[in-house]
């Protein structure tokens, strides 16, 4: 977009917001609508589709045999990665994972992390040998802003979908059995992310909104109300007052937000 | 962790999924299905689930890659790494570099490439579910997906495999018919033109055999044609009666 | 190798390294360091040894990134193989990815980007030993190397860490707190403008911890900023006294 | 080349073409004449040269030791790489493969694995847990065209050539011995191309065929005069019935050309 | 630079050497002056700072377990890397090692190596399965020319401060026990390096004469007078009684250094 | 798999192979094999068996690599995967980034770089078997590969190792002499102007014994340019009887 037009609709867009009212007809801390569908993808261990608005992002999860960290023998591992598909933006490019995905798979990752998620010593099969390694794949699909919120919320609804193989141990070698059980869940966390726009925060910000915005901010809370991971992006600031209402509002919406997820 | 079955077909010419020799599998199209590309298409044929995408005519970066006389035509094939059974890692592999180009080759006889000097089309095809014949399902959409995004064509191209199954020549291979079956024959069809613009081959077939898989891969392209057509006349009848 | 201490802090509120809660690790920077680039500052914050290097304005290659309207800033956070318990490789991980991205975005807001469009202002930092808060230890360095390259800026970005440690709020966590902590907060300020340039946050804090742990974050930076302006103060003095 | 020269000369070879001629005076399903020698690189466990016309390529084997796939626990590993050498070309440049080596290297390996040319199930040392991995590497030196056939001829030449050094067990450990083994070799596959020139087919087409042909097509045959593999390229198309022209003199073609295989 | 500067500079700097003085003051044999630091980074196993002018180089050590070569069952692996790192010229890139960073890190590696300065048998753990890896990292901070004189010395200096481990070998498995030894080091390798500008050759150039320099050439010594390592750089040449001048003023040279060097 | 043979060189001075120490290894060049190359050479030096192509002067890509006062030579060495022990991988190693290094800077000074700015020279280096010593028979090869394409030279480059084994200074070491051997001295000649083009060497020499190793490379590289020579006219006296 050139830049002349660019301010022309950071203006209109930062004056409506300043009026509390944005361009869609949202009001500043609603989210688009929310679709999530669990289990479509039958050859992953678990998967998700979230649709927030048209931004569409798939999740899906694969379940192997490996090795603990050597600081952590008795914790299945979490691996996070995700990819910005060339076909969902023309801004996005074939190649090697770029600063933007590995960001967004860091942010994911934390959130899950952090939070505790996922029982990871119920992932332990043999100490310091062999433990489950569990894969989430993300795969921004259509980019209309807000990819971590879609991206944590589809890799949420993704483990919550996920089973694992049950296995026997014989004479010390892993063999996976007929059956399966649900990977151990713990927590289900949930990011809430807010663009500053002018002086104002408006939640869940669409593609539009996200090329006018100055910066943002993702948080993500766990079932307990408590912030288990937090990433400000983008090349402006937030003032302490603007963090500390962030925070207050987000934990509100991650609770609703929650409530879509079936478990 | 699968077994091997014992037959992969039987007396009666049935196929492990029900299939009768010279039938397809369930095949769904969309088209139009994302926002951001210029054209795009969804399809689940068998287990297959992909989405294809094209974005053009547009500006060629970097530079120096564009064609003067003709647009540059860039194809992506990628898989998933939740897609197979095993993770794939989202590292181009030497099987989607290879896919990639003979994708991008069947397609290309089919758009006047001549009409958009200097300018890329790019066409990027993702398996979110792989069963047999991606390649195939993948020229399907993404046919559509460059329809659908308004550049002229000579034909929509279609794709189909046939192949041998223990003995019998089959088509549309799922799976466990291409894994355990003894050929394989993929095959890209301009409908219109009666043009062969992908064929593939691997495992062993006479040269007879061969002459009726690729009849039999025709005859499969042609059903597969109808639904494509249907598709978008469904989509721009829509787009039509909203219009009005 | 190292074993777990019982207790990060103890009941007198004193931590493993003597600290009181709200105490800042010893600091000692030094601007003007190498004599290649045109900025450059050196920091020890802890056991933290970080060079940080600033280049530009100057030409953009490969020429195509260049923005008409402002300069482009790049910026790359790097980890010395040996500066770490266990080898390095020397490419980038993910991790450093992210902070040079972080690090970047946190120096952007201080800087009159507009000042000189279709330049570079390159930005390199080097950890040469890691303790905890590698990060905000950069920011520092880096934001005094821009500044020491004689950059326009708004104000001298400054960053610092507040954490938990058992149950209580610290401010600027060591490599065990960092690791056995129950919560990490690095933040960038610019404190003439009270804006926060860089917020993160890992562990597990109520939003009230939180809000404390911000106001202690921002404490820290404030008295970083101290050091920063007296060492640039001390140079410039310098630099006058020698020329007179 | 200029576009304007391509289309003069596409149009003169292709009008010769049309009347059955070639511009190097050859038939239109007349190879190049071809050179092949056998074991001239000692250093290797088997290799080949192959000269069609101007055309040079080198393949090597080597055999070494390595693990089987889980899938394939009895069978030895075979794999295929083909390097367009930059001195072979001025269109080719050093890097990382590009997709015509890759898809060189994929029809060759096609070609031998689909033939089943080697008998894999010899190469197992220890099932599940040593095999001898065989890695043909296609080397190609000077390119007039058709690098496809020479390169396939080359490899199955190479093989044929291919010794394996003899081996014991002792205590669990494989023990390299003195002497050696000839590669057990079950069938001899030889690929065949056409270029689609107007409307006709030219067997092995020399560089400046393949600057203006339509499309080509490769097919690989066994020993008992069947299609093990197939490749089409290029950017055109070929008729139901140019495909079965093609697969009956291709047939004719690869005993012809296996008759110049010493094995 | 514009290269009529460069002319004119070169033409200055060739006019004083021919005259036997150099830009900064320096005879022609003379190194500038030197710094050594060792033990600066404590999270290293072994650490050297060197100061050549305002040349700075660090180099660090890591002390790593890990498998022998099969060639040579018995010995401990040398492993040496260098870094040009950006900030120490603009002419230094971000990115994966240059032709210069690869021969700068070969270069300082054949002075160890071919010295044999570590005790490498003395490394072995348990032969042919375990051994220590020692990783020596070079790191250039600021360049003002004669990298390579700078580096080895670094890389000599960080490996006479090397301790490593102690180790217990307990059922089978080596256990690394509190306590450290020294690195056992046989010889102490350095490395002096010529520039030849016009006819002259000048001893450890700086920037200015590496910019203007024909051709370098770097020898590196072992504590009894031999040559251990030798490498011609530069689009220029050597008459052989230049090379015969260089080896004997470089045994001259590395004699002095070497009593810099703490041990 | 080898047996370390008990002597490199026996009491009456003769080695592994049957030389005496100032003998060459046999050697046989051919030029102008390759038909796409602008000029190549073949060289057989004791079992090295290398291929040397020049392309240029040609245009530059990308072309802000392009000088603007000289030529660009560019330089690659490279070693088939089958002409070692040990399968080596296509990828370049450390090693043969160093030496297309070395070999460009022995090759420049020979050539009027000048002549043509704005334009690159390249040369490639294939080895496709390897002895000891492929550094210095590739320079022999791609001198001639350059002179071969036309471009003007002040001397034909020549290169040849001496070394030491035992206690004996010897002539091109073959490969047991170069990894058993004390010291490896390879070293390139213009041999006209008496020019030092390349010097490299590892091992142990006190000074005197590396003074003879010099002049014993420097004696071998003359008796190699000896049979470039010839090469070089036999094929354009044959070339002139042709024509004639």
């Amino acid at each position: 977009m050139s830049s002349v037009i660019t301010r022309l609709k950071q203006k209109q867009i930062a004056q409506l917001i300043e009026k509390g009212k944005r361009l869609d007809g949202r009001e500043l801390t609603d989210y688009r609508e929310i679709t999530i569908e669990q289990g479509i993808i039958e050859r992953a261990e678990g998967s998700a589709r979230v649709l927030l608005g048209k931004t569409e992002v798939m999740a899906g999860t694969k379940v192997e045999l490996g090795k603990p960290f050597p600081d952590t023998p008795n914790d299945g591992v979490l691996t996070v990665n995700a990819e910005l598909v060339p076909l969902a933006s023309p801004t996005f490019e074939p190649g090697p994972p770029g600063e933007n995905s590995i960001e967004l798979a860091r942010i994911v990752d934390r959130g899950i992390r952090e939070s505790k998620a996922i029982d990871t010593e119920k992932l332990c099969i043999e100490p310091g040998k062999k433990v489950f390694v569990i894969f989430v794949d993300v795969y921004v699909l259509n980019h209309d802003g807000n990819l971590i919120d879609a991206s944590a919320l589809a890799a949420t609804a993704a483990l919550l979908n996920t089973k694992m193989s049950k296995y026997q141990i014989e004479e010390g070698e892993v063999k996976l059995t007929s059956g399966y059980t649900q990977l151990p869940m713990k927590k289900h966390p949930i990011t809430v992310t807010f663009a500053k726009i002018g002086n104002k925060l408006v939640v869940d910000p669409w593609l539009e909104e996200e090329q006018v915005m100055d910066a943002r901010i993702s948080m993500a809370f766990d079932d307990d109300d408590n912030i288990c991971a937090i990433q400000k992006g983008g090349n402006g600031y937030f003032t302490p007052e603007q963090i500390q209402e962030a925070a207050k509002t987000a934990k509100e919406k991650a609770k609703q937000l929650r409530k879509k997820l079936d478990w | 962790m699968n077994d091997k079955p014992e037959k992969l077909i039987d007396k009666k010419g049935v196929r492990l999924d029900g299939r009768k020799p010279d039938e397809l599998r369930p095949i769904k199209i969309d088209v139009g299905v994302l926002s951001n590309a210029d054209g795009s298409a969804y399809i689940e044929h068998g287990k297959n689930k992909i989405l294809a995408g094209a974005y053009g005519p547009r500006e060629v970066h970097p530079k120096h890659l564009a064609l003067q006389d003709r647009m540059l035509l860039r194809c992506r094939y990628h898989m998933a790494p939740f897609s197979v059974q095993e993770r794939k890692s989202p590292a181009p592999s030497r099987r989607e570099v290879e896919l990639s180009k003979v994708i991008r080759e069947s397609l290309e006889p089919s758009i006047f490439m001549e009409y958009y000097p200097r300018t890329a089309l790019d066409v990027f095809v993702e398996v979110l579910q792989a069963d047999g014949g991606t390649r195939c399902a993948s020229i399907t959409a993404a046919a559509l997906a460059v329809a659908d995004a308004g550049i002229p064509m000579r034909d929509i191209v279609v794709a189909c495999a046939a192949g041998k199954v223990e003995d019998t020549i089959v088509l549309d291979l799922m799976d466990e018919e291409d894994k355990l079956g003894s050929a394989d024959v993929p095959l890209a069809l301009m409908p219109n033109l009666n043009a062969v613009t992908l064929l593939q081959m691997d495992g062993i077939l006479t040269v007879e055999e061969f002459e009726q898989a690729v009849n039999l891969a025709i005859e499969g392209c042609k059903k597969i044609s109808a639904i494509q057509k249907e598709t978008l006349k469904a989509k721009y009848v829509d787009v039509k009666e909203v219009e009005e």
